[in-house]
C-alpha cells in the first residue's frame, strides 16, 4: 500500500454539482423510448416492412410498363413470371403443368405478379392497393382517434353521471351487431370510400375509448392532476396538457393494433361487397376478388394476401415494440 | 368421411342458394320452382326435346277463339296422401294464387295470361269465385281467358298453376308447405327432409301415376354457397352436379365433366332517357358499339355465355316457321369501334360538349363488377372524352334506383317467364311499363307490341305476328333503346354417371328421365 | 465458516446490464449472518439492499448476473448432516425445492401488493408447506396456518384463512406475509422493509412481533431498512450499505454509539433531534453515485466533507476497529488526520453514554 | 349477488329495449323494401307492405312489434328468405348450430392461446415465445376467408382427413374445420392478451413472493400467473364470444353451415327486416349475457369485485 | 392573537359517498386554526383523514359542510372566480409521491412555470424564465435543470421541484401533504432544511400533514392529532409530547422508534383499543389556551387521571 502522507490530506468538499449526479439519462421520454423501440427485433423489423411496402406503394406502380387499370384483352389470368427467378424454376410463369407463357407465346412478357381476368397487371393493383389501404387505416384512425380519445377522456375524466350515460351508449352500440350498422350505413350512403371510412367511425372507437377511459381514471387519481387543480388548471387544460401527454403512449399503441383492424376491416367489407367503387382495388378488393379464384389462379389472392399479412403482420409488431418501449415498467431496458 | 356405398340411385346437386318457400303459390325464386316441380305435376310438363306434352292434363282442347281452354285430366293421377288428383284441386289452387289474402307475389301471373277477372279478383274487387276457372267435373278442368294468349298451354307447365289439395292445405293452415311434413306430393318424387339452410332432400314418390319411368331413387339439395367449395366437394365426389363461377372455369374447362348451357336471360345496359344526354340517340348507340361484347363472353364469363347482339335471347321462342327466333333473324349493334366514335363524334357535335361523365349502375356481384370494370375502359378508350364512374350497389338497391330512375347507365337482365318474345319486347319496353327503367319510348314500337299482345291485332296470326316482333325488337335495337350485353351461360360440373339431366332455357330443369350408374 | 455462522457472503459482485451499458449494483460484498442474530442492512434507495437478498434466493432479474464472489449457507437436508453450500453454483431447481421458502424465507415491503389478490390467505399460507412436504395432509396444513395465523395476532383465524387479501387492512396483511414466511419454519427470514409501507402504530406491532417470533424460533434475522429508529429496536448486528459495498459493520451499540464511516455519521445526524429544534437537521449533500459507471475510490468521497485525496484514488479496504466493529473509511488509516464527527451526533452519542452511565 | 345480477337483468333489459328501437329506426332508412324482385309491380308491392302491415306509421309498427314480442314471444314472419315462416323457428334452427360452432372454437381457441400464452409468457425471449408470437400475430393478419379456404382445399380436398362442408347428420365430425379456422383468431389473441399479462404477473410483487416460497414454477405459472393473467384476458374474451356464437358470415359461407351469420348478410341484402332484427336482437341479448356472464367470472377469479359488486 | 389568524375552520365535514349503504366519514366536524407564519401539523394513522382535510381547505374537493376563512376571506362555499383566483394564489400544496406528483411529460421549466402559465401571471417568455430560474435557486436547484424531466432527477431533487412549482405563486399558505415520507432518510433532512428556510424567508405558514412523529416534533409550532376523521387532541409541540392526554396519542407517541437501541430495547408501548373511543359523543375541551382534547366527560376525567384501562393495551 502507497502510505504517502500527502495522499491523506482532506479535500474540500468539490462543488455541488458533482455531488448531484443525475439518476437517469438526460434523454426525454420520447427518445427514450424509441431507443427501447429501436432495440425490439421485431418492431425494427416491422417498421422496416412498413417502410419497403409504403416505398413500393408509392413508386412500385411506375417500375413496370403496365398500369393497374388498364385493360388488356390478350394477357388475361397470367400467373406471375419474374426474370431471372424463372431460372430458378419458381415465378416461371406456369400453374400447375401449363405455362400460359409459353403455350400462348408471351416469351417476352413479364408479369411479376401475374395478371387478373382483365389482363390487369396484379402487381401495381397490388401496390394500389396497398396504397388505398394505407389511406382507408390513416383516415379511419385518425378519426377515430379523434372520437375515441375524445370520447374516452370525456367519460373517464368527468365520471360520475356523465361517465354513467356515455358508458351506456358504448354499451348500447356495442350491443348491436357492428354489420348491421355498417352495412345500412354503406347501403343508405353510396358505397365507396367516405361510407367506409364513415361506416369505421361508427363502431371502430368504442375499444380505443375504452383504453383512454380506463388509463384516464388511473390517471386521474395521480398527484400531478390534484397538483394541476391546485394551481387553478380547468377541465381543459387538465385533459390536454396534463393527462393526454401521459397517455399518449397507449394511444399510439391501441393506434397501431387499430390500423390492422381498420384494414381487416374494408377487405372484410369488400368480402361481402360492400367495398370501394371499382377500378379502385384496395389490398381487401383484390383478395376478396381474388378468393372467388383461389383454387383456380391462386396467384391472385396470395399476392394481395401477403402483403396485407405482412403489413398487418409489421403493424402488429411495431404495436408490440411500441407498448413495450412506452411501458415504464421497461425503463432501462 | 369416405364415399358411402351407393345402393340406391341418389342425385345429389349443390345449389348456390337457398329455397324461399316450398309453396306453389307463394315460391318466387328458381331454386323454389326447381325442387318444387320435383314433387308436384302440372297440367303440362316439358319432354326431354323440350316439347309441351300432357302431364296431369291427358289432353285438352282449345275454343276457336283461344279464349276457352278445357283440361281433361288423368284418372290416375294421385296425390301421395291417396287422394286422387282432381279438376277441383286445380280451381283451389288457381283461387289461392290470386286470392288478395294470400296475396302472392306471382299473381300477376294470373294476370299475365289474362284469365277472366282475374286482376279485379286480386284488386279484391270480385269474389274468389268469379274467376275464370271452373271443375266441370272430376277430371275435367275449365278455363277461360280475357283473351287468346299464345303461351298459354306452355306456362301451364308453370309451378305456380299446379295443382294443390284442398283438404290437406285447409287442414295444415298456417303450417302448411313450412316443413317436409306439411307438403303433399302429385309429383315424381316426395320431400322427405328439409333442414333449414342445409339441405332438402326428395324421396320416390311410389304413388306418382308415371313411376315406373323415373329412375331416381332421391335427389338431395345441397346448399353450398361458396362455388369453390361445391367445386371441391364435386371433386370429391360428395356431389353430382354443381354450377361454378366463371373464375373456376379454367380450372375444370377442359374436364368431361365441365358442361356449359345457355340461359334465357339477356344482360343490356338500360340509358336511362330521363338524362338529358341519353336522349341523344347517337351518344346511345356510341355506347351500344363501343365495347368488345366477346370479350366479356370468352374471357370474363366464359360459361357458355353469349355475345348478345340482339335482346330476345337465343332458344327462347320457336316461331310459327318451326325455327328459333334468332334463327336467321338480324344482329344489331355489334361492337365495332371505328363506327363507335363517328357516333361518339356525332353525340357530341349535338350536345355541344366535348367531355362528359356517366356513371354505371351494376350489382355487387362478382361478375358484373368485373364486367362493368371492362365497359369503364372500354367506353374510355374507345370513345375519348367519355369518363365512366361506376357505382357498385346490391341487387335490391340497384333495382330500386332504376325503377325510380335515379341512375344514368344501369347494367341490368330479364329473364323469360314464358317461351315468346313477348316476355321480353312487350314486358319491358313499352312505355310506361313498370320494368321499362330507361323509359325507352316509340309509338311505333308501342304499337307494333300492343298488336301482338294477348288480344291484340295479331294474337292469333302466329306469322305476322312473329315478324312484328322482330321489326319491334329492330326498332328498339336500332335507336339503341336499350344496349345488349350478353347472353347469360352457366358453367356446370356434372357427374358424366349422371345423364339424361334436362335443361330448359325458361322454365325449370327437369330430372324425369335422370339416370345415375 | 465459523461455526455459529448461518449464512455468509464473500466478495459478491452483481450487475445488471442496461442496454449497452452495466450496472455494478453489488461490489465485492461481504458480511455474514450468526445463528438466531438479527443483522440490519441500512443504506438509502438504491444502495442494493434489496438485490443483496434476492441474491441469496437466487431470485435475481433475468438482466442480472453474478460476477465473482460466494454465498455461503449452512443447511441441512433432512435426515443427514449439516453441509455448507454455495449458492451462488446452485440451479433454480436446487433453490426452489431445498432453500426457498424451506431454509430462507422473505418479506416484502409492500403487504399491499405482495399477495396474490384472488386467493384465500389461507391457502397462500398453506402453499408452501405443502409444497415442501412439511405437512402430511391439507387438514394439517390447514391446522398450522390457524395457529400460524395465531401466531402472527391474528384475531379468529379460524374465519380469516378463508379470506382474501383485500378483506385486511395493511397490517393485517403484513401479518399474512409475515405468517407465509414463517410457514415452513425456516432458518433464515429476510425481512426487506417490512414496516416501510404501514404507519407507525402498526409498524410498531410489526416489529414486536417479528422479534417475539424470533425469540420464539430462533431463526436467524437480515432486516433491511433505512429508518435508522427501527434498526435501534431491532438489531443485534448492523450493515451499513453505500453504493452496493458494506462501508461500516458492527454490533448495534458499536453503530450508534461509535460510529466511525463519515456515511454512517451522516445517517444518523440526519434524524432530527429531540430537542435541537432550532437547528438544521444535518443532511448528507448530493445523491447517490450513478453505478454504471461508478467513482473511482471511496464512492462516498464527493458527499463527504471529510474526503482524503487518497479516497480519490483508491477504495479504502475494511478497517477493523473491535471484533466484531468494521469500516470502509480511509480516516481509519492510521495516517490519517484526525476528524470529529458532526457535532449533533457527536451531542447526541454524549446524551446517550450519560443516560447509559447513569443506568 | 342475486340482487345484483337481478340490477344488472332490469339494465339489460332496458338496453335491449333500446337497441330494438335503434334497429327498427335503422331499417326505417335501409332502401328498398323486402318485396324487391325485378318482376314486382309498384301496385303489388303495395298490396304486400299492406298485407304485412308495412305501410303503417313507424310508431305504430314498433308498438306492434313490442307487443307481440314481449307478449308472444313472436318476432315475425320471414318476407324473402323463408316466405310467411316464422322467424323464430328460423333462427332458433340455426342459432343452435352457430353457438355450438362458435363455443368449439372458443374452446379450441382459448385452450391453445392460453397454452401458446403461457408458453411465451413465461418463457420470455426464448424461441419458442417468439415462435408462439409469430404464430399469434400472423394468426390475426390472415383475413379468415383465405384462412378457411385453405383449411378445406389441404386438408378437405388435398388429403381428405375433414368433410370440407358442414354436415347436418354428421355436428361434430363436420364441424371440425369450420371450428379449427374460427378458433385461429382467438388462439392467436388469447396469446397476445395472455403473453402481456402474464409477463406483468409475473413481475408482480405477489408472485416473487410465491418464488421465494419455493413454490415450483410450473405451478406458480399456473396457479397464480394464468388465474391473475386471466382476468384481463376475459375482457376481450367476451365480445369475441358473442361473435363466435353468431357465426363468421364468412366461415359459415365457405364451408355451408347454415348459421345465423350468413342469416343476417342475406335478410340484409334482400331488406328481410323481421329476420335481421330478430338476429340483431339475439346478438344484442347474447352480447349482454355474455357480458354478465363476464362480470361474474369476474367475480369468481377476482374476489376484489365480488365484494365491491355487493354481493 | 386572533389578528395574526390565517385560517380559521369551523366545523369542516367530507364525506364520501361510496354506494347507498356506506358513506365514508373522512373529515368529520373538525375546527381549528392557524395563526400567520407558523407550522401547523396534522398527524394521526393512515386513513385517519389528514390528506382529505387538506384537499377540502385547497378545494380539490368541495366540503360537505363546514366554514373556512382564508386571510379574512370566506372560502368555504361556492366561490367566486375573483375567490378561486386568491385563493389559488395564495393557497398551494405539495404532494407526497415526489414522482407521482410531477407530470413525467413535462420539462422542469414548464412544470414550475405551469401556475403562472394557467393563471396568465408568467408575462413574457423572459420574465417567464426569471421567475423560475429564481424560484429554483431558491430551492437549492440550478439552470441547468430547466430542461430535465422529472425521471431524471432525484428523490429529493423532484420534490423541490414541488416545492418550487407551489413557491413560484408566492403563497402564503402551503399544504404539505407527507411531503417526506416517500424520501430516504438522508433526503429527508434536506428537504426539512429547504422547508424552514423558506418560511424564514418569506414568511410563510404550514399545515404539515404527517404520520413521522419525530420529525413532526422537530419543525412543527402546533399540531393537530387526527383519528377516523376526528381531531381528538390539538396543541403546541410541547403540549402533545410532552403532556399527552388523549390515549390515542400516547398510543402514537409510543410507537415512534428512537435511534437508540439501548432506549429501544426497554420501551413500552401502547395499543390503543379500537372502538373504545365513540368520538361523535365527545365534546372539545380546553386544557389550557393552546391544548384541547376530544372526550366525554367520563373520559376526560379518568384520562386527567391517568386511568387508560378502557383505552390502552
Ligand atoms: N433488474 C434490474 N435491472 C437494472 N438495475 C436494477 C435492477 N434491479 C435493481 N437494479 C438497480 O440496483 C440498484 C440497487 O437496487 P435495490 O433494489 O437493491 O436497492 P435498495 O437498497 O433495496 O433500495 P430501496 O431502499 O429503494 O429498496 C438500484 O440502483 C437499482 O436501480
Ligand atoms: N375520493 C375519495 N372517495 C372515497 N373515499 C375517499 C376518498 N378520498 C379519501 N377517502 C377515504 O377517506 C378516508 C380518509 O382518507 P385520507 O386520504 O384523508 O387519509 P390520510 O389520513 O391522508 O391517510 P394516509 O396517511 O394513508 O394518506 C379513507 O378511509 C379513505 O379511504
Ligand atoms: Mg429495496
Ligand atoms: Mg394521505
Amino acid at each position: 500500500m502507497d502510505d504517502r502522507k500527502e495522499r491523506f490530506n482532506r479535500v474540500q468538499l468539490r462543488d455541488s454539482k458533482q455531488q448531484e449526479m443525475l439518476v437517469g439519462s438526460t434523454t426525454p421520454f420520447l427518445k427514450d423510448a424509441w431507443r427501447r423501440f429501436t432495440k425490439n427485433k421485431g418492431a425494427l423489423v416491422g417498421l422496416v416492412a412498413i417502410a419497403v411496402i409504403f416505398l413500393f406503394a408509392l413508386i412500385g406502380p411506375y417500375i413496370n410498363e403496365h398500369a393497374y387499370n388498364v385493360l388488356d384483352k390478350i394477357h388475361i389470368n397470367l400467373p406471375p413470371r419474374i426474370p431471372f427467378l424463372e431460372k430458378l424454376g419458381i415465378f416461371d410463369g406456369s400453374e400447375g403443368n401449363y405455362n400460359p407463357y409459353i403455350e400462348k407465346g408471351f416469351t417476352n412478357d413479364y408479369f411479376w405478379f401475374g395478371t387478373d381476368v382483365l389482363g390487369r397487371d396484379l402487381w401495381d393493383r397490388v401496390w394500389m392497393g396497398t396504397r388505398i389501404s394505407f389511406y382507408i387505416a390513416m383516415v379511419a384512425v385518425g378519426i377515430d382517434m379523434v372520437i375515441g380519445i375524445g370520447y374516452g377522456m370525456v367519460s373517464g375524466f368527468f365520471g360520475g353521471k356523465v361517465d354513467m350515460v356515455m358508458q351506456r351508449i358504448v354499451e348500447i352500440l356495442s350491443g348491436i351487431p357492428n354489420l348491421v350498422v355498417v352495412t345500412l350505413f354503406v347501403l343508405v350512403l353510396k358505397p365507396g370510400m367516405v361510407s367506409i371510412i364513415l361506416a369505421l367511425m361508427i363502431t371502430g372507437w368504442i375499444s380505443m375509448s375504452r383504453v383512454v377511459r380506463s388509463q384516464v381514471l388511473k390517471m386521474k387519481e395521480h398527484e400531478f392532476i390534484l397538483a394541476a387543480k391546485t394551481l387553478g388548471a380547468n377541465s381543459f387544460v387538465i385533459l390536454f396538457k396534463e393527462l393526454l401527454p401521459n397517455i399518449i403512449g397507449q394511444i399510439i399503441v391501441m393506434t397501431m393494433f387499430s390500423i390492422p383492424n381498420a384494414i381487416f376491416y374494408e377487405s372484410f367489407l369488400a368480402f361481402i361487397g360492400l367495398g370501394l367503387q371499382p377500378p379502385l382495388a384496395s389490398l381487401g378488393v383484390l383478395i376478396a376478388d381474388g378468393y372467388r379464384a383461389m383454387i383456380t389462379h391462386p396467384h391472385l389472392v396470395i399476392f394481395p394476401t401477403v402483403v396485407l399479412s405482412v403489413l398487418m403482420l409489421s403493424f402488429n409488431l411495431i404495436a408490440d415494440g411500441l407498448r413495450d418501449a412506452f411501458d415504464p415498467k421497461m425503463k432501462g431496458f | 368421411a369416405p364415399a358411402k356405398e351407393e345402393t340406391e340411385q341418389v342425385l345429389r346437386i349443390a345449389k348456390d342458394n337457398d329455397v324461399s318457400s316450398l309453396d306453389t303459390n307463394v315460391a318466387t325464386d328458381g331454386l323454389s320452382f326447381e325442387v318444387i316441380k320435383t314433387f308436384t305435376e302440372g297440367l303440362m310438363e316439358y319432354d326431354a326435346d323440350g316439347n309441351i306434352v300432357p302431364g296431369v292434363a291427358l289432353d285438352y282442347e282449345v275454343s276457336a277463339d283461344g279464349t276457352v281452354y278445357t283440361f281433361n285430366l288423368r284418372d290416375d293421377a294421385k296425390w301421395s296422401n291417396g287422394d286422387p288428383v282432381t279438376a277441383a284441386d286445380f280451381v283451389f289452387s288457381w283461387r289461392r294464387l290470386v286470392d288478395p289474402a294470400l296475396a302472392t307475389e306471382y299473381s300477376y301471373m294470373a294476370e299475365g295470361i289474362m284469365i277472366k277477372n282475374a286482376t279485379a279478383v286480386i284488386k279484391g274487387e270480385k269474389p274468389l269465385t268469379e274467376l275464370g276457372v271452373a271443375a266441370l267435373d272430376a277430371t275435367t278442368f275449365q278455363v277461360t281467358l280475357d283473351a287468346a294468349v299464345p303461351y298459354f298451354i306452355q306456362l301451364m307447365t308453370f309451378p305456380v298453376f299446379h295443382p294443390l289439395n284442398e283438404a290437406f292445405v285447409t287442414a295444415k293452415g298456417d303450417a302448411y308447405a313450412k316443413s317436409a311434413d306439411a307438403l303433399l306430393s302429385n309429383g315424381p318424387w316426395v320431400v322427405t327432409e328439409w333442414t333449414e339452410g342445409t339441405k332438402i332432400r326428395v324421396e320416390k314418390n311410389d304413388t306418382y301415376w308415371n313411376a315406373d319411368e323415373i329412375s331416381l331413387d332421391a335427389i338431395e339439395f345441397l346448399i353450398i354457397k361458396d362455388y369453390q367449395t361445391a367445386a371441391l366437394q364435386f371433386e370429391n365426389g360428395e356431389v353430382d352436379m354443381a354450377k361454378i363461377s366463371a373464375d373456376l372455369v379454367d380450372r375444370y374447362k377442359d374436364e368431361d365433366f365441365f358442361e356449359t348451357k345457355k340461359l334465357g336471360y339477356t344482360w343490356y345496359v338500360a340509358p336511362n332517357q330521363l338524362v338529358a344526354e341519353l336522349q341523344n340517340e347517337n351518344l346511345r348507340l356510341a355506347l351500344a358499339t363501343s365495347f368488345d361484347k366477346s370479350f366479356i363472353t370468352e374471357s370474363i364469363l366464359h360459361d357458355g355465355s353469349n355475345v348478345a347482339d340482339y335482346i330476345v335471347p337465343i332458344g327462347l321462342a320457336t316461331g310459327p316457321d318451326g325455327k328459333d327466333f334468332r334463327d336467321g333473324a338480324e344482329t344489331f349493334l355489334s361492337f365495332d369501334a371505328a363506327k363507335a366514335l363517328e357516333y361518339w363524334n356525332a353525340a357530341k357535335a349535338e350536345l355541344g360538349v366535348e367531355t362528359l361523365t356517366l356513371e354505371l349502375l351494376v350489382d355487387d356481384a362478382a361478375d358484373t363488377k368485373a364486367v362493368s370494370e371492362f365497359l369503364q375502359t372500354e367506353w374510355q378508350t374507345n370513345l375519348p372524352g367519355l369518363t365512366v364512374t361506376i357505382q357498385v350497389q346490391p341487387k335490391k338497391n340497384r333495382l330500386q334506383l332504376m325503377r325510380d330512375g335515379t341512375y344514368q347507365l344501369g347494367l341490368t337482365r330479364w329473364g323469360p317467364d314464358y317461351a315468346d318474345p313477348f316476355t321480353y319486347l312487350g314486358d319491358l319496353f313499352q312505355t310506361g311499363v313498370n320494368y321499362n327503367y330507361g323509359r325507352f319510348s316509340d309509338a311505333e314500337y308501342d304499337a307494333l307490341v300492343q298488336s301482338t299482345a294477348p288480344g291484340g291485332a295479331l294474337s292469333t296470326d302466329a306469322a305476322a305476328r312473329w315478324a312484328a316482333l322482330h321489326e319491334a325488337e329492330a326498332i328498339l335495337l336500332e335507336q339503341a333503346g336499350i344496349l345488349p350485353t350478353w347472353q347469360s351461360g352457366e358453367a356446370m360440373l356434372v357427374n358424366p354417371d349422371v345423364s339424361g339431366y334436362e335443361f330448359h332455357v325458361v322454365g325449370q330443369p327437369s330430372y324425369r328421365n335422370v339416370v345415375k350408374k | 465458516m465459523k461455526e455459529n455462522r448461518i449464512l455468509e457472503v464473500n466478495h459478491l459482485d452483481l450487475s445488471f446490464r442496461l442496454g449497452n451499458e452495466v450496472n455494478h449494483v453489488i461490489r465485492d460484498i461481504s458480511f455474514h449472518l450468526n445463528q438466531g442474530e438479527t443483522l440490519a442492512i441500512v443504506g438509502e434507495s438504491g444502495s442494493g439492499k434489496s438485490v443483496t437478498t434476492k441474491a441469496i434466493l437466487g431470485m435475481i432479474d433475468d438482466n442480472g448476473f453474478l460476477g465473482k464472489g460466494e454465498i455461503l449457507f449452512r443447511t441441512s437436508r433432512t435426515g443427514k448432516e449439516d453441509e455448507i453450500v454455495d449458492l451462488t453454483k446452485k440451479d433454480k431447481k436446487y433453490m426452489q425445492k431445498y432453500v426457498r421458502g424451506s431454509k430462507i424465507a422473505i418479506i416484502f415491503q409492500d403487504p399491499m401488493t405482495s399477495l396474490d389478490p384472488t386467493m384465500t390467505i389461507g391457502k397462500q399460507i398453506m402453499e408452501s408447506m405443502l409444497e415442501h412436504k412439511k405437512v402430511a395432509s391439507k387438514k394439517e396444513a390447514m391446522a398450522k396456518t390457524i395457529q400460524l395465523l395465531d401466531l402472527v395476532g391474528i384475531e379468529q383465524p379460524e374465519k380469516r384463512v378463508r379470506q382474501y387479501p383485500h378483506q385486511l387492512s395493511g397490517g393485517m396483511r403484513q401479518r399474512v406475509v409475515i405468517a407465509i414466511a414463517l410457514a415452513c419454519e425456516p432458518d433464515v427470514l429476510i425481512a426487506d422493509e417490512p414496516t416501510t409501507a404501514l404507519d407507525v402504530t402498526i409498524q410498531s406491532q410489526i416489529l414486536e412481533l417479528i422479534k417475539d417470533l424470533q425469540k420464539k424460533t430462533g431463526v436467524s434475522i437480515i432486516f433491511i431498512t433505512h429508518d435508522l429508529g427501527v434498526v435501534a429496536n431491532v438489531a443485534d448486528r448492523v450493515a451499513v450499505m453505500y453504493a452496493g459495498k458494506i462501508v461500516e459493520e458492527g454490533l448495534a451499540s458499536e453503530i450508534y454509539y461509535d460510529p466511525r464511516h463519515p456515511y454512517t455519521w451522516g445517517l444518523l445526524s440526519s434524524i432530527p433531534s429531540l430537542d435541537g429544534q432550532d437547528e438544521e437537521i444535518y443532511s448528507i449533500p448530493g445523491t447517490p453515485p450513478n453505478l454504471i459507471d461508478p467513482p473511482k475510490g471511496d464512492a462516498f468521497a464527493y458527499r463527504s466533507e471529510y474526503a482524503l485525496e487518497i479516497d480519490f484514488e483508491e477504495q479504502p479496504p475494511m478497517f477493523q476497529i473491535s471484533d466484531t466493529h468494521f469500516a470502509a473509511s480511509w480516516l481509519l488509516h492510521p495516517s490519517a488526520p484526525k476528524v470529529d464527527m458532526p457535532l449533533v451526533l457527536a451531542k447526541r452519542i454524549a446524551a446517550f453514554n450519560e443516560r447509559r452511565s447513569q443506568e | 349477488m342475486t340482487k345484483f345480477i337481478a340490477k344488472r337483468i332490469l339494465l339489460s333489459l332496458a338496453t335491449l329495449f333500446v337497441i330494438l328501437f335503434i334497429l327498427f329506426l335503422l331499417l326505417q332508412f335501409m332502401p328498398g323494401s323486402p318485396f324487391n324482385d325485378e318482376k314486382l309491380t309498384a301496385a303489388q308491392q303495395a298490396v304486400l307492405m299492406a298485407k304485412y302491415g308495412l305501410d303503417k306509421p313507424f310508431f305504430i309498427r314498433f308498438w306492434i312489434y313490442l307487443q307481440n314480442v314481449v307478449l308472444r314471444g313472436d318476432f315475425g314472419i320471414s318476407y324473402a328468405i323463408k316466405k310467411d315462416m316464422l322467424v323464430s323457428g328460423i333462427v332458433i334452427a340455426r342459432l343452435g348450430t352457430s353457438v355450438r360452432i362458435g363455443l368449439q372454437a372458443l374452446l379450441l381457441g382459448v385452450s391453445l392461446g392460453v397454452l401458446f400464452g403461457v408458453i411465451s409468457g413465461s418463457k420470455r425471449n426464448t424461441w419458442m415465445d417468439s415462435m408462439a408470437t409469430v404464430a399469434a400475430v400472423i394468426g390475426v393478419s390472415i383475413p379468415s376467408y383465405v384462412l378457411a379456404l385453405v383449411l378445406s382445399f389441404v386438408l378437405g380436398y388435398k388429403f381428405r382427413i375433414f368433410s370440407i362442408t358442414y354436415q347436418v347428420d354428421q355436428p361434430l365430425w363436420s364441424s371440425i374445420l369450420p371450428t379449427i379456422a374460427l378458433s385461429f383468431f382467438v388462439m392467436a389473441q388469447t396469446t397476445r392478451f395472455l403473453r402481456t399479462e402474464l409477463i406483468e404477473v409475473l413481475a408482480s410483487d405477489y408472485v416473487k413472493l410465491v418464488d421465494a416460497k419455493g413454490v415450483a414454477r410450473p405451478k406458480v405459472i399456473l396457479r397464480h400467473g394464468l388465474r391473475n393473467a386471466m382476468i384481463s384476458v376475459i375482457t376481450i374474451l367476451g365480445p369475441l364470444t358473442v361473435n363466435l356464437m353468431t357465426g363468421s358470415l364468412v366461415v359459415e359461407r365457405v364451408y355451408g353451415i347454415p348459421g345465423i351469420g350468413s342469416l343476417l348478410v342475406e335478410g340484409i341484402q334482400v331488406n328481410d327486416y323481421n329476420v335481421i332484427i330478430m338476429i340483431a336482437f339475439v346478438y344484442s341479448a347474447l352480447y349482454i349475457f355474455v357480458n354478465l356472464i363476464v362480470d361474474i367470472l369476474y367475480g369468481v377469479i377476482d374476489p376484489r369485485i365480488r365484494v365491491a359488486k355487493g354481493g | 392573537m386572533s389578528a395574526n389568524v390565517l385560517l380559521e375552520v369551523k366545523n369542516l365535514s367530507q364525506f364520501f359517498r361510496i354506494d347507498r349503504h356506506t358513506t365514508i366519514r373522512a373529515v368529520d366536524d373538525v375546527s381549528f386554526h392557524i395563526n400567520e407564519g407558523e407550522t401547523f401539523s396534522v398527524v394521526g394513522e393512515s386513513g385517519s383523514g389528514k390528506s382529505t382535510l387538506g384537499r377540502t381547505l385547497i378545494r380539490i374537493y368541495d366540503a360537505h359542510s363546514g366554514s373556512v376563512t382564508f386571510m379574512g376571506r370566506e372560502i368555504g362555499g361556492k366561490l367566486s372566480s375573483d375567490s378561486r383566483k386568491f385563493l389559488r394564489k395564495n393557497m398551494q400544496m405539495i404532494f407526497q409521491d415526489p414522482m407521482a406528483s410531477l407530470n413525467p411529460r413535462k420539462k422542469v421549466l414548464d412544470a414550475v412555470a405551469f401556475g403562472l402559465d394557467i393563471n396568465h401571471l408568467s408575462g413574457d417568455k423572459n420574465e417567464r424564465l426569471d421567475k423560475v430560474v429564481k424560484v429554483l435557486k431558491s430551492v437549492g436547484l440550478s439552470e441547468d435543470h430547466l430542461t430535465r424531466y422529472p425521471h431524471q432527477f432525484s428523490g429529493g431533487q423532484r420534490q423541490r421541484i414541488g416545492v418550487a412549482r407551489a413557491l413560484i405563486m408566492e403563497p402564503r399558505f402551503i399544504i404539505c401533504d407527507e411531503i417526506i415520507s416517500a424520501l430516504d432518510v438522508s433526503i429527508q433532512a434536506q428537504v426539512i432544511n429547504l422547508m424552514r428556510r423558506l418560511q424564514k424567508e418569506h414568511g410563510l405558514t404550514y399545515m404539515f400533514i404527517a404520520h413521522d412523529l419525530s420529525m413532526v416534533r422537530y419543525l412543527s409550532d402546533r399540531v393537530a392529532v387526527m383519528h377516523l376523521g376526528h381531531i381528538v387532541e390539538m396543541g403546541t409541540v410541547e403540549d402533545i409530547y410532552e403532556h399527552p392526554l388523549h390515549p390515542y396519542t400516547k398510543s402514537l407517541l409510543s410507537a415512534i422508534p428512537h435511534p437508540d437501541p439501548d432506549a429501544e430495547k426497554d420501551r413500552k408501548r401502547f395499543v390503543y383499543i379500537k372502538g373504545g373511543v365513540d368520538y361523535n359523543i365527545g365534546t372539545i375541551r380546553q386544557l389550557s389556551d393552546t391544548h384541547s382534547i376530544l372526550a366525554t366527560d367520563e373520559e376526560f376525567s379518568r384520562w386527567q387521571q391517568n386511568d387508560y384501562s378502557l383505552f390502552l393495551k
